[in-house]
Parts: C-alpha cells; structure tokens; sequence
C-alpha cells in the first residue's frame, strides 16, 4: 500500500538516507531500529507523505506523492494512522474529543461505543475529559495511539509508541497493534525497545529493518 | 476546531468596533461635507449687484449699456434693473421711515443671476470702467468660493478616510487571521495529520473571524450612530456653518448600516487568502 | 531572548505608526480649532450697532436715553456715537457721490463695542422699545457665535480625539504584548526553569516593544507632518475660513515631536504591565 | 538539599500522591519508578518547585517553598539541573545557545569550551547550530541533557531521560550522571526502564523508589 523505491532524503546539504526500498504491503508488520538521529522519524514522514523524497518515487496507494494534490493527500492520510513521537493534540478539546478527531476531520459521526471502548483498552477511560496538557508522558502516548488506530486505517505508523511506557502497558499495546495487524492493518512501528521486538516476535512474523549509515537494512538474527 | 483565542478575538472585535465607529464618524463628515459644498454652491449662483451712479440724464443711456455689456458675458443667466420699492426696502434701514426716497438721485441697481461657473469678475470690471464709467460691480458673494472649494476638499478627504479605514481594517484582519493561524500552528497540524482538508481547516478560521468582525462592526456602527444622534445641540446652534454641517439627515441614516455587512465579508476575504496562503505554506 | 515575531512587529510598529499618523492630524485640528475660535471670538467683541430714526425735534433726547441705557447694560465695554463723515462713508456706495447727505434727515448710528461675554440682546431690546421707540439694534457679528461655539465643539472633539489615540495605542501595544506573552509560553516556561528571574524575562519583551512602538511612532509622526506640509492648496484659498484653520503655523510644529517619545513610553508602560501579570499568572 | 516532609498532591479532586517523605541529599543517587500515570513527573515538578504541594512541606535547600518569592525561586532554579519528559527549547535559538542558558538567565559569561566538550559528549556537536525543531527525538533528550547539567547544579531531576535513546546512547548519559554523582551532585531519575537501574546499580549505589496507588515506596530487591 505504501512503496519507497531508491528515495534518498536530503536536510540542507547532508544526505541522511539514500538507496532505500521499502514495502508496507496489507497484513504486514515491520519494525524500524537504528541509532537516535539515524532517520527514524524522517522514514516515517516519507511514508505518510509529509516529506516529499529528495530523490526516488513514494507510492501511497499508488499515486505518486509528487503528483499529488493537496486533498488527495488530505485523503490519503485517513487510511493511514500515525502515532508521532512528540504526540501532538488540540489542546483545548478533551481527549476524547482529540481521539475522535479522525472521523471529526473527515465530516463522520463518531461512532460513541468504540470510542468509549478503545479508550478503555489503553487504559484513558478516566481521563476522557481531560485537556491534553495535563495528560502525563505516557498518557499521552496512548492517546495518540487511540486517535491513530480509532479510524481502522489500512497502515499504521508508530514512531517510538511505548517510550513513556511501563513493561506492561508496552505489552498491552503492542497486543492491541498485533490484534490489528492480524485483521489485514499494515503495521510499522519504530522502536529502541529491543525486548518489544523480542515479545512481537513471538506473536506475528515481523520484519524488522535498521537504518544504518543511511540505508536501510534488514536487522541480524538476534533480533 | 480552533480554540477560541482570546487575543485575536479581541483585536479582530475591537478592530472592527473602532474602525467601523471611524467610518460612521467618516461618512457622517463626508455627507456632511457633500451637503455643504452643494448648498453653498447654490448660493454662489446667487446674484451679485452692478451699481450704477450717473447724473440723472446719462443713467438711462448707460444702464441699456451695462445691460448690454452684462447680457454678452459668458457665465451671467439673467440680468434685471430692481425696481424702486425693492431698492427702497433694501435702503429703509438706513434711513429714517420717512426718507424721500422717490425724490433722491438714487443709483440704479442690476442684479445678476450667475450661471454655471460664473462670470469672470476682473475682465468684466475692465470692460464696465471704459464703457459704463459710473458701474461699481458688487460681487459680495463671492467670498463664499473658497468656503465651497474647502467643502469640497473635506469632501474627498471624509471619502479618502472611509477608504482608509476599510483598507486598515481588512489589513488588520487579515493580520489577526494570520496572527491565529501562526499561534495554530499546532492545530494545523494536527488537523492535517488526522486527513483534514485544507477548506476544512480554512473554514474554521474564516468562520470565526468573520463573525467576529461582523459582531464588531455592528457595535461600533451602533455607537458610531448614538453618537451622531447624540449630537444635536451643534445642529441647532450652527446647522447652516461650516462645521454643523457634520451629522446626518433623513435616508443619510441608511449609509452606515452598509458598514457591518462590508466590514464582514472584507473579514471573510482577508481571512481566507491568509488561511489558504499559511496552510500552502506549512504544507 | 525571545524570537522576533513578524506578527506582533507588524502589528505594534503599525499601529504605533497609524495612530501616530492620526495624533499628528488630531493635533493639527485641535490647534486649528483653537486658532480659529481665538479669532473669532475677537470678532465676536467688534462693534454691533444701534440705529435711532426719529423725527428731528426727538433725536437728541432719544439718543442720549439710549446712550444711558447702553452704559448701564453689562456686557457692553463703550458707546461711541458715529460722526456724520462716517455715516456718510458708510452709505455712499448705496448712493450716488453727489447726494446731499447733509441736508437728509439720517438716522443716528451708536457703535457699541461688547466686552467678555458680550451683552444679552433680547433684555437690551426689550428696555429699549419702551424707552426709545425709534431704536433698531443690529447685532449683525452675532452670526458668528455659533461658529465660535463650533470651533470651541471642534477643539473639545480634536483634544478628545488625542486622547483617545493615546488611549487606543496604549490597548493595541499592551494586547500585542499580551498576544507576544501567550504566543511565547514556551519561551517563559523554558526561562523560568532554567532560572530566569521576572525582570530578565519582561525586560526581553519591553525593550523590543518600547523600539518598536517608538520606531513606528517616529515614522508615522514623520509622515503625518509630511502630509500636512504638503497642504498649502487649501491654506491659500480657504486660509481664513473654517476648513482653512486646520494645520499647524509656527511653533506648532514642536507639538507633534511630542508624539513618538509618549508612545514610547506608553508602548513601556503596557508591556511591562502585560508581562508581569502574565509572568505571575503563569506561576 | 531538596526534602519532602509528610507531602501530598492533589488534581482537582484526585489525590494523586499522599504521604511523600523524600530527601534528596548531597551525593544521593535516586531512581523513581512506576507504572504510567502514577505521578513520577508530578513528583519530579513538586522537587524544583514547579507546583506548589497541596499539603506538607517542600524544602528548596532550606527554605520552605511556600515562602518563597519569585526571585528566590528563580535562584533556587539555578541550582537544580531538570531534563523534562517533553523536552522544550527556545526554538528560534541554536542548540547551543540553549544548552548556554542557565548562563545567560543568570547574566553569566559562557564558558565555550565547557560547552563544547559537553556537545560533543552527548553526541550533539554536528547540531550545535541546528535548531531544535529539526532535531531527532533523542537529539533533543540528550539537549535537554546537557542544558540541565552544564552549569553543574546541585541536583540534577531527569523525567525519562532515556525514553527516546538506544541502548548505547542511554549507557553514555547514564554514565555522565554517575560521573557527575561522584563529584557531588545529586541525581534523580524516573524511568521505566528496568535494564538502565539495574546497570547504574553495578556504578553506584542507587536508592530504587518506587510510586504505588500514590505512595512513595522502596522498590523490592529484584532491582
Ligand atoms: N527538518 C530538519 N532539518 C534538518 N535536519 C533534520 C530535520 N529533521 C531531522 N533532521 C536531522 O536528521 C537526523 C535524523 O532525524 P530523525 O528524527 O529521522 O532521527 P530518528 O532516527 O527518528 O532519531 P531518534 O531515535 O532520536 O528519534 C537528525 O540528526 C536530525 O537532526
Ligand atoms: N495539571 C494537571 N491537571 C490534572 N491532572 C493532571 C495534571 N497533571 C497531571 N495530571 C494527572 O496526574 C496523573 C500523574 O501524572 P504524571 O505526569 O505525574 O505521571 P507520570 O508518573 O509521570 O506518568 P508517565 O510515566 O506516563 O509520564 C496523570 O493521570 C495525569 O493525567
Ligand atoms: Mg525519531
Ligand atoms: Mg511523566
């Protein structure tokens, strides 16, 4: 659904990534590793369209991104999911409000019952009222899980999603990332956490990938 | 979408109060102006007088020529000797109730009826000395010229403030719109993040500013018109000066209500371009 | 310190600019309107004049009785009685130059010469028509008292108007500052946890206010003074009426240098107030 | 220097943390644990004065919070070095200008060289000019690192300094910490991240705290 073919990514005059190839097809799972400041999060914005590749051809859903409008975009941003690693909000809407924000941007109704339940699954039933702000470092990141994965998009991207997060909240999530994932959600998620890998492992055939001195590489056995 | 920003909403409301105040204020003066420049420009097609002192055998003699020479210049419409219980009324005043007036060597009086631009006093003066030696031209009205001039200089200025205060007003808008969407950065984002599109982000903004500068200018038009009637003591004392001529009068009252629906879609406008020029900006 | 916001520069240098602009015009009229009804009130204080026809045989009785009565009115500074050449002067354009004015029985003319406030013509008339029936009082520079009163309206309007301006700048700096204080929360919270005391943080934000406020006020006070040296049209044709008095003779030039060290400080003022009560507010 | 007497913390209603006793002395080093939610940074912010308790005493080196002024406040600040969860900047400046601002808040001269060692520890010298916004996450945790420790504070209050780091990057900075704590400073550190206590513990020797149902408590001695 998402395809990267030999896109390099340039900031100024550094080339951070080059030569990188990259399938997320329907029902698959990759994790993203590297060292901080290996181009991580700048893979992930290539694959939702938020950059635009200094070289190379990025397909969402087919279309090139550069031969893309603005709504097109706008549109094919809905099927993808994103949980950013400075989780962003409007802060002046409740959380549930802000979980609800992709059928809210989409002209949908909000269907009350899942929303409700989702929250409850990452564990912010009781904070549904609350102003983002006051959320706490991992609260935050799970409800910009719940906004990402509210909607059913085909692909999800998760940059760092259990970074605040305790062992077993991780675990929690990842379950519910895996429980999508075998309902035909595409999954990337890009993590630090070697031992989530560990755990995912054992669950779902998962690819994992690392960015190293720029291209992207299939990680070791170890993992 | 957007939080309600107290600031810009402030300063898009206060905005349009002050300057929709100003404008009433403006088009007040203007109209004003407009009616005085017009009124007084009638009274410069008033007449002005040609006097003629002769001994008594030469006045017939030289009134036929000064009614000639005047009915030749350009800018005169009509001419007429005043007839003597005019001119007795005109001198009564001065003299005693009892004055023989009929009896006097009175000079005989023209009066003239300009036309258009007028007539042009000097030239006419020079003819006059070397045919009717004994014509003094009163052109008393005159003085007014300048007074008619300077109503019609406050006229293009009242005019020059309205289309000023429009201008600053929509600029001002348009920097508060750009202001809020600057300080929405964040929700911009967010929004585009979550598969908005950009009028759906757009409308949000356009909406709530253009109701503010809506809600602004109908209050400060409302003010701006309590104000104006409020003033009504200037208009009894001076109503036909120079300065009582600022207010307004009878469907005069009609032109300020266009100032809340211009100073909206002025808002709306400003708004947009903005929205559409920051989000095609932040990408 | 803190980043330098194209928005809140805009918005402080510009209104600053405008309604330095507008202070500059405010002040101009104001000293216009006060110049004006300084010489019109002079004028006010010019003769009026009394006019006593009688019969022959009652003229001297009638005119000392109301020479009598004139003294004791208040109001009045002097009475003088016009001399027969005068009188002559006055009436000769109306005649002929060789009529016999000696030998007409006139009327005699008083010139009365009012002082402060000038004398209450209908109280006046009042005594005179049951005291001296022949007496017509023409208070003729009347006409101008509402004009005077008007230019006294327009200086009240134009002082208020500065002071409004004053007031409207101090609201729009000490909003943009506000705006300048909420748009950089990060900045205060960033300050504040590496243990920036309130002083440091207001200082970054009034200096640059102060500069700007100071930096539009200059221009504008510039341009204001500019546009009225550019006004000498309306001066020449109007310069003695009631439109031509607006502009600024002499040493009223000095008054508008007044303008942009006042914004400055008024800019200093509103955001050292703004920022300390948001610094406190936000703990 | 910071000590916690009989401390509780409420959100509105919600009694968040109760009965908190803690004293943070010279030389300490603390780790503080728990699950998401539970009041770490809550606890992090009451430390340096950010909130003021709902009840107890706070003591700032002495002085009672309560009684403080702004000013002295601002001092205390000064002395206490705090790595945020969220990290924040002042975007429009360079990395290193933000590093450098304990000195310029306090009107201090900028040591250069101090500041370019400590760059080039965390792994920051190619982004000394960047601005903050372009950097990675873990960019901007190592950041905000070295601008809590530059000016060598008394104490030193790290929110999750390792949530965006790899493992090698979080062994650097934990070892600068313990670097720091042998010449005198105290550390506090709330993770989540188990393998991070259990490697400081093999350096030093670090109390384990742990916050449970809003309690302060010693962990057990699996950590
Ligand atoms: N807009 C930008 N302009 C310039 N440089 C940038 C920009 N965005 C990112 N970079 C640089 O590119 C590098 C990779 O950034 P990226 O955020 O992709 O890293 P990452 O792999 O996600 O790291 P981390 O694990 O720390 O989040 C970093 O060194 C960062 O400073
Ligand atoms: N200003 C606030 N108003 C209301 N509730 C708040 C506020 N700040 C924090 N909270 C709530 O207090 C609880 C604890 O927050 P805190 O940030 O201290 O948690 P934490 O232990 O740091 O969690 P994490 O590991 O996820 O960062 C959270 O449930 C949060 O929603
Ligand atoms: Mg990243
Ligand atoms: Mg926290």
């Amino acid at each position: 659904m998402i395809r990267l073919e030999e896109v390099a990514q340039d900031y100024g005059d550094r080339r951070l990534l080059r030569d990188v190839d990259l399938h997320i097809a329907k029902g698959s799972f990759h994790f993203l590793t590297g060292p901080s400041g290996a181009g991580k999060t700048t893979l992930l914005r290539l694959c939702y369209g938020e950059l635009t590749a200094s070289r190379g051809r990025v397909l969402l859903f087919g279309e090139d991104r550069k031969d893309m409008g603005r709504d097109a975009l706008a549109d094919a941003r809905r099927q993808v999911g994103v949980i950013h690693q400075d989780c962003r909000f409007l802060d002046h809407l409740g959380v549930a409000e802000n979980v609800a924000l992709p059928f809210t941007a989409a002209g949908l109704p909000v269907p009350a019952d899942d929303l409700r339940e989702l929250l409850g699954w990452v564990g912010l039933a009781a904070q549904a009222q609350a102003r983002p702000p006051t959320l706490s470092g991992g609260e935050r990141q799970r409800a910009a899980l719940a906004r990402a994965v509210i909607a059913q998009p085909a692909v999800v991207l998760a940059d760092e999603p259990t970074g605040n997060l305790d062992w077993e909240m991780s675990l929690r999530i990842l379950s519910l990332l895996v429980e999508l994932n075998r309902m035909g959600t595409a999954v990337l998620i890009a993590t630090h956490d070697l031992n989530l890998i560990r755990s995912a492992k054992a669950q779902v055939s998962a690819r994992v990938l690392r960015i190293a001195e720029g291209t992207l590489q299939s990680a070791g056995s170890d993992l | 979408m957007v939080p309600g920003s107290g600031f810009t909403a402030v300063l898009t409301t206060g905005t349009a109060l002050a300057m929709a105040f100003l404008a009433v204020f403006a088009l007040a003066l203007g109209l004003g102006a407009d009616r005085l420049a017009d009124r007084w420009q009638a009274t410069l097609a008033q007449s002005a007088t040609l006097r003629i002192s002769a001994p008594a055998g030469e006045m017939a003699v030289q009134t036929s020529r000064a009614l000639d020479i005047l009915r030749a210049t350009p800018g005169i419409a009509s001419v007429r000797v005043l007839e003597p219980e005019e001119q007795r009324a005109l001198l009564a005043p001065w003299f005693g109730p009892d004055l023989p007036v009929e009896r006097l060597t009175l000079p005989r009086m023209i009066e003239i009826v300009e036309a258009g631009e007028g007539f042009d006093p000097v030239g006419l003066r020079m003819r006059l000395v070397a045919e009717v030696p004994g014509a003094v031209l009163d052109d008393h009205s005159r003085w007014r010229a300048p007074m008619v001039a300077a109503a019609a200089h406050l006229r293009t200025l009242a005019v020059l403030s309205v289309a000023l205060i429009a201008a600053a007003t929509a600029a001002m808008v348009a920097l508060a719109a750009s202001f809020s969407l600057a300080a929405n950065a964040q929700v911009i984002a967010v929004l585009r993040l979550v598969g908005a599109r950009d009028a759906f982000i757009a409308r949000a903004f356009t909406r709530r500013f253009t109701l503010r500068a809506l809600a602004g200018a109908a209050l400060g038009t409302g003010l701006g018109m309590g104000a104006l009637a409020l003033m009504p003591a200037l208009d009894g004392i001076a109503g036909d000066t120079a300065l009582g001529g600022i207010g307004l009068r009878g469907r005069d009252w009609l032109w300020p209500l266009l100032v809340p629906p211009f100073a909206a879609i002025t808002a709306w406008t400003a708004t947009r371009a903005a929205a559409f020029r920051v989000l095609r900006r932040e990408g």
